[in-house]
């Protein structure tokens, strides 16, 4: 089997989307002669031609805008933002546009959009060049969001993603770009349903919740507890809406503790939606609350202190000694 | 033209009377609105409307009590068919639809249909930022879009004077590289053969062009709008003046202006018995259409909806 | 002691702030000549002139970017957004700029500003206009935000938030601006600090939390609910960044039950922070999960749907009742 | 100019060396940002720049050490003072603070004291729907600001052709109705006289300018950028050969270019020895600066953060 990184696997899927129906069009900043900044679109330009694939001038909101207008049109458009913290020019058209058109239309207009933005932290990089939107998208109706946390996911998942007929917002954890492992486009896999969360390690003393990069920190963090006996579920929930409630509450019942882990900040970031979905759904069976080991409520800091803001596996592991020690009163 | 006003007058009677919550009088822009919409082909081209364009909805056909049925509050964005209709959904965000029409006429130059859109918008939108990019891609890919700018002199209470520095949006197009012309706007056949121009420049390959119709709004704001708070009763009075359709009217015989009155009198009173038979959404359409499928979610919060009924 | 219009509230404590402080300036879309389409900053310009009071050309993210230069030049600007969904335009000024100036400069620079937004719905507006953005906000470090449930706390509030140091969104419920209350704003109330809120109704059985209009409604519930003896106690949260999580945590701790009430869509909204806040903290002492009535996680509806959308008090009172009737496996 | 070119060549080597993660060189816009910042009057004026203006940060005096510290990625907004040295923070975001030279231009009319904003952006920074916006308000409220555009003729792999409608960002100064005027950027004498004429109008109560500098970026986007996949060496070598170093080098005696090496060399060196010397912030500054006073939560998410670092 070949071995690809998720920017590789990435590239692929695009490639594989292209050919697979000719209305797929992929445009942003950079992304044609360029490749993308990140590579994620390289060489589609010179396969699929300057029609298909094509670079834009640099305004966020008008490439959203845009797509809007050739989904209307017909086309599929599979437009990038170059990072996450660029998308927020462009919040007023995924928002008042982008999520409602087909709302709006009572379902005559599609929307079958895939915004893919390089997302969340870790990379040292410049200011608004880590940040978390997923709390922010997932707010808002007519919007599905979803996450990779390996190459195989990230191929499986673009694919789906483009192929939704919704407006699908694909958040690239960029500190994964680089991972590599292996897997076989070409093989059949059972695609899980938009919408389903995969148990990437099973385990019985309590779950971890994560999504993106965190999902490779809360395996590795997994893997020390066992060294201690203490056997942790690590849960990739992916889809971060519509959010996997219905797995989300069978693995919480079975470990009946849980720990949610993402970069944002903790102030009403996703991580308080999974808090209470569990909560309303294995209240009876939880033997203690739900602890969230997130992202401070502060500016994405600079690379100095990166480090201290992300959810470190000392701190994950804390919160699993915190929630395995708690009594009742 | 006839009917764009007497549907809006009528409108207007139907706010009083309390049938409709509220509404976005057109009156003094049929001339615009018209003109222009009349000059497009509906079998290739497109248009994307704001909240005040019920002449550009007359002169292309579109079903007129779903159209209004958004006054009605009934659905947000009407309940025409935008695709049957080539007409975009009824939109709030002032500038908000500009960009579509770019995306849309780059869709239909990739398909080389020779469609070309048409989007509206006011003096107060020409100060969105979406307006600026919207033309700047359109410069850049050369594509067939129409940007159509209503000036009618306010936006809400802020004069165009105080909006459009420099005082003209057909002016910022020459620093776009592409066309921009002003036209009266209360002249019809002046508004139509420019849009036609524009058109046929944009099936060319000539690109996008901006048409800056001069004109004014000569009703309030909206039904809750009181424009004495803001301009004069002199002013008004010089515009209707002006109006569209007397300078219509006076290229026409007395005989064809009361054919065109009887005409409009028909749409009207059966644009109104539609309008009043649509009734609300069934309250189960609370959860429709927010995805093509409905979510886990959406099916459970609407199963606990309904049992909240019964209880 | 003179009665008020929420709106009449708020344009007394403009006026006030203007006449205290000659650095605070009022502007946005007809907030001069018109007064605000809401009429609250009705007669300032004729009082304070066309340099403390003045109209913009429309466009949101100026009017932010414009607010960020004058805190920058020494001003305490108060702008206003027409309406709740307009914000959206201007989301990356607020979010990449206004929440992270004293940030970014070290403390250096100061960002005085508040945001009016009439916000929420309930008056069957057109769309755009009966929009709930507390979560977002609510996820941004570095902003503040604050909803008045009443013209007496309107007043108050207002003046707090002006006078804070720190970006405040202060978030006018629209369809509160016609209710009258008696109050005097001359009088010196012992002013609760930023961050906490209040109980607008004692009770034992349970803790309604609400914001904004909801406060009202809650309270409406708790009268039905004590005709057949049950208590409620209604905790205004006023604060929706930063929260009160001890003034949560206090009541809830005496009631032992809690329902959260907004008009935002159920994920990922406010309501999710409020459960895993009071979960975290009340988790012994709970006896039933954290209900959340909420608008459903569809796009904010027409006038024709309006009513089945926002939480109703029928609503309110069944997820009461759940909370009463729970019982533990 | 020399000082910033040389100071950007050693910022470039102190990458090489892995000393800066990351720098965004500024090599061959050293006339248009020295030029222009040279005019300026520190006393009363203000600038607002982007995030590669190191030639600014040069010629307005302002701690060295502390504005590359952005790139050690010690803090974003860099450790100079803003306010002592008339330059707003390190900013990131595309066009994103230019409204803010609006606003506080405005805010300088309104106390009278005869200063002007400066706010430098890009040709793919013109393309932000932000830039429009400033601009019309600008025009709007007639305010001392100068728009300066460094066109140089990318947008990391954009070029200018494909990115700019009409080919000049000061061509768009008209459609506000304001002065646009294109200066050639490598020429440092004339970026000078524009920027003072600008300066002088502005404060004279004539509105704002937009200057184009019409320059190139000889490096790359930044250190992590591969121009040889968008670009060719012959435009780059063209370039070159305008390099508005050798232009001014060509007006001074080389007893006066060798006086300014070593000047340079000494700057540099002072300025490589303060980076150096920079240690990262203390990590309890995670927390600081998000308020005045910082919340509850933060306070309790401190603590814990401490006790499981203690832990
Ligand atoms: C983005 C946005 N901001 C504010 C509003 C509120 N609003 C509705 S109409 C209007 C004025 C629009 O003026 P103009 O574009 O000239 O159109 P006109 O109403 O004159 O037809 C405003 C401010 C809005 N709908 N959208
Ligand atoms: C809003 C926004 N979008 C995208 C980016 C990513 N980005 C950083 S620099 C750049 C190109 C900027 O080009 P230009 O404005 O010409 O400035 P230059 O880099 O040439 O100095 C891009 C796309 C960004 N920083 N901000
Ligand atoms: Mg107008
Ligand atoms: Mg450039």
């Amino acid at each position: 089997m070949p071995e690809f990184s998720l920017q590789q696997a990435l590239n692929l899927a695009l490639r594989h989307a292209c050919e697979d129906d000719d209305r797929v069009l992929i445009f942003g900043e950079d992304v044609g002669t360029l490749g993308g900044v990140f590579r994620v679109t390289d060489g589609l330009r010179d396969k699929f031609g300057e029609h298909r694939v094509f670079d834009t001038p640099l305004a966020e909101s008008a490439i959203m805008g845009m797509a809007v207008g050739l989904a209307m049109a017909g086309w599929r458009p599979v437009p990038e933002i170059q990072f996450d913290g660029f998308s927020y020019p462009a919040i007023d058209q995924i928002v008042n546009q982008v999520a409602r058109m087909h709302y709006r239309s009572r379902g005559v207009l599609s929307m079958p959009i895939t915004l893919r933005l390089p997302s969340f932290g870790g990379i040292k990089a410049p200011e608004h060049h880590g940040e978390s939107l997923e709390a922010l998208f997932a707010h808002v109706p007519g919007l599905k969001v979803v996450s990779p946390s390996t190459p195989g996911e990230g191929y499986h998942l673009l694919r789906q993603a483009i192929a939704d007929p919704d407006p699908v917002i694909f958040l690239e954890p960029k500190s994964r770009y680089w991972h590599r492992e292996t897997f076989d486009p070409t093989e059949a896999v059972e695609q899980l349903p938009v919408g389903t969360s995969r148990i990437v390690r099973p385990g019985r003393h309590a779950t971890l919740v994560a999504w993106g990069a965190m999902v490779a920190r809360c395996l590795q963090a997994a893997e020390l507890a066992a060294e201690d006996g203490v056997e942790l579920e690590v849960l990739d929930l992916r889809w971060l809406k519509p959010i996997d409630a219905a797995g989300l509450a069978e693995s919480v019942a079975r470990t009946r503790r849980a720990v949610v882990v993402h970069e944002a900040p903790l102030t009403a970031g996703l991580g308080a939606e999974v808090s209470a979905l569990i909560t309303e759904r294995c209240f009876a069976g939880l033997r203690a609350p739900v602890q969230r080991v997130t992202g401070f409520d502060v500016p994405y800091p600079s690379g100095a202190l990166e480090d201290e803001y992300l959810p470190s596996i000392d701190r994950i592991l804390t919160a699993v000694q915190t929630t395995l020690e708690y009594r009742r009163g | 033209m006839l009917v764009a006003r007497r549907l809006d007058d009528e409108a207007i009677a139907l706010q009083r009377q309390g049938v409709l919550p509220a509404y976005a009088p057109a009156k003094g822009q049929e001339a615009a609105q018209v003109g222009s919409a009349a000059a497009l082909d509906l079998g290739r081209d497109f248009a994307f409307p704001c909240y005040r364009e019920l002449g550009v909805a007359v002169a292309m056909g579109v079903d007129l009590a779903g159209y209004l049925a958004t006054h009605l509050n009934l659905w947000h964005g009407g309940l025409y068919d935008p695709l049957a209709s080539r007409l975009a959904p009824f939109n709030a965000v002032v500038g908000g639809p500009v960009t579509h029409a770019v995306g849309w006429a780059m869709g239909a130059k990739l398909d080389d249909t020779g469609g070309a859109a048409i989007t509206y918008f006011g003096d107060g939108a020409s100060s969105q930022g979406d307006v600026h990019e919207a033309m700047n891609f359109a410069g850049v890919y050369r594509l067939p879009v129409i940007f159509f700018c209503q000036n009618n002199g306010w936006a809400i209470s802020v004069p165009t004077a105080d909006q459009v520095a420099g005082g003209s949006v057909a002016a910022r197009a020459a620093g776009y590289g592409i066309e921009g012309v002003r036209v009266d706007g209360n002249d019809v056949t002046a508004v139509f053969e420019a849009t036609r121009a524009a058109l046929d420049r944009a099936r060319d390959g000539g690109g996008p062009t901006v048409i800056e119709a001069m004109t004014y709004r000569l009703g309030p704001h909206s039904t809750s709008d009181d424009p004495g708070r803001y301009r004069t009763l002199d002013d008004e009075r010089a515009w209707a003046g002006r109006d569209p359709l007397l300078r219509a009217a006076n290229q026409l015989t007395a005989e064809e202006v009361a054919a065109a009155e009887e005409h409009a009198a028909t749409v009207v009173s059966r644009v109104r018995d539609d309008l009043l038979a649509l009734g609300a959404p069934p309250a189960e359409e609370l959860f429709s259409f927010v995805y093509r499928e409905p979510t886990a979610a959406l099916l459970e919060q609407q199963r606990a909806w309904k049992e909240s009924l019964d209880a």
